[in-house]
């Protein structure tokens, strides 16, 4: 059991850190924004697991909450891009 | 706990690209960033109030205002 | 120089947090005050989210303050961002014509928009069961706002329904507290029947005064993306 | 459970340190404002890894997790809770002034707005 709980985080903490290497390397301004949503979905999963984990259901609220909101900063940034804020 | 190391470190480097990046759009995403890690961080250290705070505050609303901002300014820092 | 002042700064301030730190080992139990909180909480306030019962019963006047702060930054914002009036005609001219956007974003914010304010009305009503509150759950009003200003070009909000709201939210929470200053002799008092653990009616006057807070930093942080989004006068 | 110790701090100094430098060191006034963020998390991040003991849970009550002397201290917590929303405040409140400056003066670079200079 321990080593699945291994496994997950491992996958999460995984993807993480591929995601904020985009978001460092990447050229040009979409690449990062991209990088950090992606980001945010990979959190929104750890959070879930994590939720489990820690055996707290309570817990889920904190990624509902990301889930519902994590795309307008995103939606911002895009609304520059088109010069439409 | 190696996660909290790698997140740690994360953050850091997302405070670091805030801190080094010309362009400020590309400053408030690595703030973003650094938001959504210290939100994690906060779930981590037991505190979901706190985390929750850090998530709507964070996820949306700073990063909305600053790029308003930056629409009424200048996108470039010289 | 300015490199030198600065370096010096940030080394004074490391040296002094270090030794600080260094007294306070990571995750060794120091708790003082906090054990009295969370050997008492439930039977004082009746609020199983302890947290809650800290902000709202044993520090309530704090966060009588900390909603003010929040009022006056509101209002210092508000003043600045109005503050040279533009001819109103000038304005209308000047105006870019500004790109709608796509059909997906603007359908999709509006059908988001009564979900969204649904979920801060939950995150806040039941702040003392759950982790979340009236900070929480403003927060998530304000956003479904956001969401609305980025979604429609054309999207206005009135701002006389926000200060009526964020008002009567204010007057509510200062007369809940001086109820309880006549019930049970001092300010804030927790005068409503405590209920049973784990039910949405219990914890007396916590629900009301988180759902006062809630409406209160919803309406204060929507009139401040409000505000943001209507001045489009600098370029 | 043991070599996460420092880090926590570590992070959480390291934060404050990189928004208090970008304060200090840039002259263009958005970025200062983005220092102060950073600067807010960090403190925030600090306070309440001050309050964390180890192998304890949430404050929060439930059926399963009824024992009060397994959760961790909520007063920090109660703390940066109102902390950060008023973070928010004071964030748009800088920018607001941002912008009134960038209208009467054409710039935000600290060195050609009189008396910002140091």
């Amino acid at each position: 059991m321990t080593a699945l709980w291994l496994l997950f985080l491992s996958l999460g903490a995984a993807g993480v850190a591929l995601c904020l290497a985009r978001a460092a390397a990447g050229p040009t301004t979409p690449d990062r924004v991209v990088g950090v949503d992606g980001t945010v979905t990979i959190s929104i999963a750890l959070m879930v697991l994590l939720s489990s984990f820690f055996d707290r259901q309570i817990y889920m609220d904190v990624a509902l909450v990301y889930a519902v909101l994590g795309f307008i900063g995103v939606l911002a940034v895009a609304r520059y891009m088109e010069r439409g804020v | 706990m190696i996660y909290i190391a790698i997140l740690t470190v994360a953050m850091l480097i997302a405070g670091l690209a805030a801190y080094f990046f010309r362009d400020l759009i590309a400053a408030v995403v690595a703030c973003a960033a650094v938001s959504l890690i210290a939100s994690v961080l906060f779930y981590l250290l037991q505190a979901p109030d706190v985390a929750m705070a850090e998530a709507a505050i964070g996820a949306g609303l700073t990063t909305a205002i600053f790029v308003i901002a930056i629409r009424k300014t200048g996108r470039y820092e010289k | 120089m300015r490199a030198f002042v600065s370096f010096s700064v940030l080394a004074l301030i490391v040296v002094g947090l270090a030794l600080s730190l260094s007294h306070v080992p990571f995750g060794k139990d120091r708790m003082q005050v906090a054990n009295y909180y969370l050997d008492h909480g439930v039977a004082d306030t009746g609020a199983t989210n302890l947290v809650t019962a800290v902000v709202l019963n044993y520090r309530a006047l704090d966060t009588l303050g900390e909603v003010t702060v929040l009022f006056i930054a509101s209002l210092g914002l508000g003043v600045f961002l109005s503050w040279p009036k533009k001819k109103e005609g000038t304005q209308e001219e000047g105006k870019r014509e500004l790109p709608e956007a796509s059909l997906i974003v603007r359908r999709g914010s509006q059908f988001l928009f009564p979900l969204i304010i649904l979920f801060g009305g939950y995150i806040f009503l039941h702040g003392h069961l759950t982790p979340g509150g009236g900070f929480q759950g403003g927060s998530v009003i304000a956003s479904a706002f956001l969401l609305m200003f980025l979604g429609n070009n054309a999207y206005r909000l009135r701002h006389t329904p926000l200060t009526v709201t964020e008002s009567l939210a204010g007057i509510t929470f200062v007369v809940v507290g001086l109820i309880g200053l006549g019930v049970g002799g001092y300010f804030l008092n927790n005068f409503l029947p405590k209920g049973s653990m784990f039910s949405l009616f219990s914890a007396g006057v916590i629900p009301i005064l988180y759902s006062a807070i809630g409406l209160k930093v919803g309406a204060e942080l929507s009139g401040i993306v409000a505000n943001m989004f209507e001045s489009r006068s600098e370029r | 459970m043991t070599t996460g110790n420092p880090m926590m701090y570590v992070g959480a100094v390291g934060l404050i340190m990189i928004g208090l430098f970008t304060v200090l060191s840039k002259r263009n006034l958005i970025k200062i404002i983005v220092g102060l963020t950073l600067l807010d998390t960090g403190v925030n991040l600090l306070l309440v890894a001050i309050g964390y003991i180890h192998n304890r849970t949430a404050p929060i009550l439930t059926q399963a997790h009824a024992d009060p002397s397994k959760m961790v201290d909520p007063v920090p917590q109660a703390l940066v809770l109102t902390a950060i929303v008023i973070g928010l405040g004071v964030t748009a409140l800088a920018l607001a002034l941002a912008i009134r400056v960038y209208g009467h003066y054409k710039t935000l670079d600290t060195r050609k707005i009189r008396g910002l200079k140091w």
